[in-house]
């Protein structure tokens, strides 16, 4: 057991390397000179171009020899300092962030875990007999061909315009201040229900069309004939069956992770929803080339946690694995 | 080849798929010479008319016309899922076959990078990577997501290559004295390609959706227009507050429609070449 | 003339952290010489498909040799010179097919890499006459697809292949387990008519009865090492290991019943604990066994008849 | 006691029904081990699959089979499930992973009984004392599936199929896949439990007759979905009546012969095609004996006590 986790964590301090040094060489090996791209998008005066030109190669240290700003930047990140955002000036990018970290969890984590448990009991339900599986398969099918963010703006659209039930911006009305108050957070609910429902519904068609095949494959397995031969009831069978199809389940949660998260900064700037991706698209429109690097690194810890974590509970939950016997097979 | 003709057109998940992809490719392909305009961009009449007879699809705020907008913005779209797609196929198809034939190290090490890009989000990627490159056009937009979308093929790739492996005939070929190129192309590639084209219209629904997804958070092309980019456009000057529904339906629905007919593509092509399948 | 040469070969089936080695082939030394067929006899697992694939060069040992004339095979770099004297047949007469071509492709094949000098018509007369040495007609066989034909008649075609390059060595993997009796016995006939041209062939088996049948001699292998081996007439007639004389006891005879009583199954608890380094591997099913049974050396029993066991 | 009369399950294929099992007749009696036997695809295990769980490919086309008098319902799958795993039991063939990796044995054995209203507490001294007997420690209730052997989990299989004392046990090609040392320990074991009147009948399937002589009481022949020959086992193996049964105990290497001494022969051509079986009886054209009154089914007759042939020329001899 204690094999798995090692090698587990050894491939993900591996990423975790692997992408904190994408993200330190593509603005230095990039064509052109990163600092001119910037300012030069930067619509101030001309002398406070200069200005800006001189604070930002200081700020990224680059007339330092290569490995030294290398060394500086991992420093950096050590020490949480992600630098200052030119958007939200003079704020460091790290608060920014952290301020938004909330917003986007509120939303990602109900999302997720609901999907995935509706969207496994709707796919364990389809593949029960063949008229209902051919009805709803094409369903599924569809869902998960619409861009997240389109249906976003669909229920922005219906929900929020045409029917007029629900805020389409923002986490709050503005004449709120966040506070404990219950009419704070039934109008803080009202905010978030359609970014969460949008979200929701997407991944469904996912999880749902994995677990139909799933299952599908189990009740073929063997062990389901044997079964089935000893008089055991239907019920037992797709008991048994919709454990062991869980199982992959569990993994194929930790590999969506990574498109679920860029699903969500979609969505969130669909409803100017003041998460993560949100902010991500300031920083983008703006050139606040920090505010873009934090994010990047944020999202990249915040997936590789969550996978160690989805990858422990699998262990826990896979005898195969817990007795290291099985050849684990993600 | 003939009894592969005889069983797709008896399966229906194929019949569709394939019907709606034609039509979107014919729209795409007609489309520009059909339409009153011909730049996309250009100032046609007044902004937000709701679709008429002079201007099918309406306009948008800056009174350009949203069909030819439409038309134009197909083409890059299927362009984008042709050549990014493809790209990510051959380079999965390669280190999967790689990965698989040769095994031992290599096959670890490939293994573990394959690990890696799956585990990081590729939007975050393309983000990095998108926000920094001065110029963005269709073509590059391709080649970036075609690099960071092959994993899923590699992986699925490998496990093919692995199994096919192992068959008595590749080692049959081995006592032949067959080089192992002509092994991997004659022995093991064959036997793959009904595997090959499923995943290739995978990967081209994949990089449909990331292209989109891109185009819809800023950093999609910079010249020329795309479905991502209509959406965006749209969203960003509120054409959902003022109802302009005209403006974002259409690329959405395009989209969504084409992914799905990939999709049953897919599995219509699953039923045919796998024989267990044939059989209800 | 073929021969191992403390044959051995280890596996490391833990990834880059973790080693847990499994040796699969343990020190085994035979020889076959011209004409003759040797059994190799063991359970699953006991290391003989592996030693089969190390002698078509399809698998590196960890230790030992493989010696062709004296020869070490693996210091003969160019495969094509190898390969038309050394050949192999495997188990699964439908997966030894590439299922997409016709089946004779496997003869155009062997014309190109081996005999690249005789012209088609003459090779096609050639593919015609060893085919009816193998029972086959070509009428009925060529030009069609592996699903067309029965289990039987594609690995006959095998042999016809072997026969076709006239080589010098055959290693016969298991080829009879997936037929069935009837068309079993015109393969083992077919692998007769290539004794007869002088090939030496290894015959990898569990089934005693063919080995009996057909081999000259015979390996008995138990987890990777050899436990008895010799002439087959001396090691039937008069097994030593009792491992051998346990299998021999097993063999479902048409002529006599099994004794109910000696009914030697792994017994479960003592597998466990007796796997110590040093001892004899057969310590946890063995009837003679006991605490100092040491890892045995084969030792001459009598004339042409090896045994690997302490007590005797 | 068990009748079969008539039995036809041909199977659902692309290119039309395979004739499978083509109007099968015989009895079982009580206390009996009979053995079927016949090369791959000739019906036997569809014969033994159909008895307890008729499911697609499969169709049941005609036929009945009583059951100590009592008509089995096999072509109502949901009919059948009261007689499964009371009545009858099946030892599939595939027991290597017959057993459901990720749920401990003891809850595997708790779920099956409790399926047919049994306590396992009733249950738990009997199933103790059957492990014993099959060699297989007690502590493996809280082991899972895949840390046996392979030996292991068909004995283990076997005790389960038998925890609650069948009628019928159909066993079907168990020793095919097992090493030559466990498939005589499993093989013995069914004589055992058939002894000790654990099990009342038992059809053992395989392709293998030499296994069959070991353990079997009476024989079955099969060839291409019909039976070419019944008889005791003694009767069979010393003087065999039809042609086929002759030719496949001589392509069996069992009685230590070897190619210098005595020559096998094999049976020349393969069985025929199922779906448009050839008229008359099936293996005319690989019968050394066949003749123009070959073209006509024979019928099988029972030519001295307890031997039945379905051979015209088995009279003449």
């Amino acid at each position: 057991m204690l094999k798995y986790l090692i090698k587990k964590l050894y491939i993900y301090i591996l990423t975790f390397f692997f992408a904190v040094t994408i993200d330190w060489l593509i603005p230095r090996f990039m064509p052109g000179d990163p600092i001119g791209v910037l300012v030069s998008r930067f619509t101030g005066l001309p002398e406070s171009a200069k200005v800006m030109y001189s604070y930002l190669t200081k700020a990224f240290g680059l007339q330092l020899p290569l490995w030294k700003q290398y060394i500086n930047f991992w420093i950096a990140i050590f020490k949480g300092d992600l630098g200052i955002s030119i958007y939200l000036y003079p704020k460091p990018v790290l608060s920014i962030i952290a301020q938004s970290v909330p917003y986007t969890l509120i939303v990602l984590l109900p999302a997720i875990l609901l999907s995935w448990t509706v969207g496994n009991y709707i796919g364990a339900i389809s593949a029960r007999h063949k008229s209902l599986d051919s009805s709803m398969l094409p369903i599924f099918y569809i869902i998960t061909s619409i861009p997240y963010m389109w249906l976003g703006i669909l229920l922005a659209w219906a929900l929020g315009i045409v029917f007029g039930i629900f805020p389409i911006a923002g986490a709050y009305s503005f004449s709120m201040r966040p506070n404990w108050s219950w009419q704070f957070v039934v109008d803080f609910l009202k905010h978030w229900i359609l970014p969460f429902l949008s979200l929701f519904i997407v991944q469904i068609g996912g999880w749902a069309i994995g677990m139909r095949n799933l299952i599908i494959y189990e009740l073929e397995a063997n062990y389901s004939r044997y079964l089935e031969v000893l008089g055991a009831s239907e019920g037992l069978i797709r008991r048994y069956a919709f454990k062991n199809a869980i199982l992959p389940q569990i993994t194929g949660l930790a590999l969506q992770l990574g498109t679920i998260v860029a699903g969500s900064i979609a969505t969130e700037v669909v409803f100017a929803y003041p998460g993560m991706g949100y902010i991500l698209l300031q920083g983008i429109l703006n050139q606040d080339y920090f505010l873009v690097q934090g994010v990047f690194l944020f999202i990249i810890i915040g997936v590789l946690l969550a996978n160690f974590l989805v990858d422990i509970l699998y262990m826990i939950v896979d005898p195969r694995i817990r007795l290291g016997l099985g050849g684990e097979n993600v | 080849m003939k009894e592969f003709i005889y069983f797709a057109f008896k399966n229906t998940k194929f019949k569709i798929g394939l019907a709606i992809l034609l039509f979107f490719l014919i729209l795409a392909i007609i489309g520009p010479y059909v339409s009153h305009y011909k730049d996309p961009l250009e100032y046609v009449s007044m902004s937000n008319l709701p679709p008429s007879r002079e201007n099918w699809l309406g306009t948008t705020t800056f009174g350009q016309d949203v069909f030819t907008q439409f038309v134009y913005g197909l083409r890059s779209t299927f362009f984008i899922g042709l050549f990014g797609g493809g790209l990510a196929t051959i380079i999965g198809l390669l280190i999967g076959f790689i990965a698989g034939y040769k095994g031992g190290l290599l096959d670890d090490l490939l293994m573990m990078l394959t690990n890696i890009l799956i585990v990081i989000p590729t939007l975050a990627l393309l983000i990095i990577i998108a926000a920094y490159l001065p110029y963005r056009g269709i073509g590059i937009q391709s080649v970036i997501i075609g690099l960071t979308a092959w994993p899923w093929t590699a992986r699925a790739v490998r496990a093919q290559t692995l199994s096919l492996r192992s068959r008595e005939f590749v080692n049959l070929a081995k006592i032949t004295a067959l080089r192992p190129l002509k092994i991997v192309l004659e022995e093991i590639a064959p036997n793959m390609m009904s595997y090959v084209v499923m995943v290739f219209i995978l990967q081209f629904a994949g990089a449909i959706l990331a292209a989109v997804g891109l185009d819809f958070i800023g950093l999609g092309p910079t010249k020329g227009i795309s479905l991502g980019l209509m959406l965006q456009y749209s969203t960003l000057w509120n054409a959902i507050q003022l109802g302009i529904w005209w403006w974002f339906i259409p690329p959405g629905l395009a989209i969504t429609m084409i992914v799905s007919s990939l999709y049953f593509l897919n599995i219509g092509l699953d039923e045919i070449f796998n024989p267990r399948l044939r059989e209800e | 003339m073929i021969k191992a040469k403390d044959l051995t070969k280890v596996f490391n089936s833990g990834l880059l952290l973790s080693k847990n080695i499994i040796t699969a082939v343990d020190e085994v030394n035979f020889e076959i010489g011209r004409g003759e067929i040797l059994a190799l006899v063991g359970e699953s697992g006991s290391g003989k498909s592996t030693i089969g694939k190390m002698m078509l060069k399809l698998l590196k040992p960890s230790g030992g040799q493989i010696l062709l004339e004296d020869k070490d095979i693996f210091s003969i770099s160019n495969n094509k010179e190898f390969y038309s004297r050394v050949q192999g047949i495997f188990q699964d007469p439908y997966s030894s097919f590439n299922p997409i071509f016709k089946v004779n492709r496997i003869f155009k094949l062997v014309r190109q890499s081996f005999k690249k000098e005789i012209s088609i018509s003459e090779w096609n007369d050639r593919v015609e006459e060893v085919l009816k040495k193998v029972g086959l007609n070509a009428g009925d066989v060529l030009n069609k697809y592996i699903h067309q034909l029965s289990g039987g008649q594609l690995q006959r075609l095998l042999i016809a292949r072997a026969l076709l390059m006239d080589v010098e060595v055959l290693v016969a993997d298991e080829i009879t387990s997936m037929l069935d009796a009837s068309t079993r016995v015109d393969v083992l006939e077919a692998l007769l008519s290539l004794k007869e041209i002088g090939a030496s062939i290894l015959f990898v088996t569990h089934d005693l009865s063919q080995a009996y049948y057909i081999s000259d001699k015979i390996v008995v292998l138990y987890k990777g090492s050899v436990v008895e081996s010799g002439s087959i007439e001396k090691v039937f007639s008069n097994p030593m290991h009792p491992y051998t004389r346990m299998l021999l006891d097993s063999i479902p005879q048409l002529d006599r019943k099994w004794e109910e009583d000696r009914i030697s199954v792994e017994d479960f608890d003592k597998s466990r604990a007796a796997w110590k380094e040093g001892l004899c591997k057969y310590i946890d099913r063995c009837s003679l066994a006991d605490v100092n049974c040491m890892r045995p050396k084969l030792k001459l029993v009598e004339e042409d008849h090896y045994v690997a066991c302490v007590k005797i | 006691m068990v009748e079969i009369k008539g039995l036809k399950i041909y199977y659902k294929t692309l290119r039309g029904d395979a004739k499978a099992l083509d109007d099968v007749t015989f009895t079982i009696n009580d206390r009996e081990i009979l053995g079927i036997a016949g090369e791959s695809g000739c019906g036997k295990s569809t014969l033994g699959n159909s008895l307890i769980l008729l499911k697609p490919p499969m169709k049941y086309v005609s036929g009945e089979v009583r059951l100590n008098g009592e008509r089995l319902p096999i072509d109502n799958t949901v009919e059948m499930r009261k007689y499964r795993y009371k009545k009858i039991y099946l030892i599939p063939q595939y027991a290597m992973d017959a057993l459901n990796p990720t749920r401990k044995i003891g809850g595997i054995i708790k779920d099956l009984v409790g399926q047919h209203r049994v306590k396992y507490e009733e249950i738990e001294g009997r199933l103790h004392e059957r492990l014993r007997m099959v060699k297989l420690p007690k502590d493996i209730l809280n082991m899972y599936p895949f840390e046996l052997s392979g030996g292991m989990k068909q004995r283990l299989v076997l005790v389960i199929s038998t925890l609650l004392n069948p009628d019928l046990l159909i066993a079907d090609e168990v020793t095919s896949a097992l090493d030559v040392s466990s498939q005589k320990a499993v093989s013995l074991m069914f004589k055992e439990f058939r002894d000790r009147e654990i099990v009342n009948s038992i059809i053992f399937i395989t392709h293998d007759i030499a296994v069959l002589y070991q353990i079997a009481d009476r024989i079955v022949i099969m060839y291409a979905g019909k039976v070419v020959e019944i008889g005791p086992t003694e009767e069979i193996m010393a003087n065999p009546l039809h042609p086929y049964t002759k030719a496949l105990i001589k392509s069996l290497p069992n009685a230590g012969i070897r190619h210098t001494k005595e020559k096998l022969e094999g049976i020349p051509g393969h069985p025929p095609n199922l779906i448009n079986p050839p008229a008359g009886c099936r293996f005319r054209d690989r019968c050394p004996l066949a003749d123009e009154n070959c073209l006509e089914e024979p019928p099988l007759a029972e030519i001295n006590k307890g031997q039945y042939v379905a051979c015209w020329k088995v009279k003449d001899l």
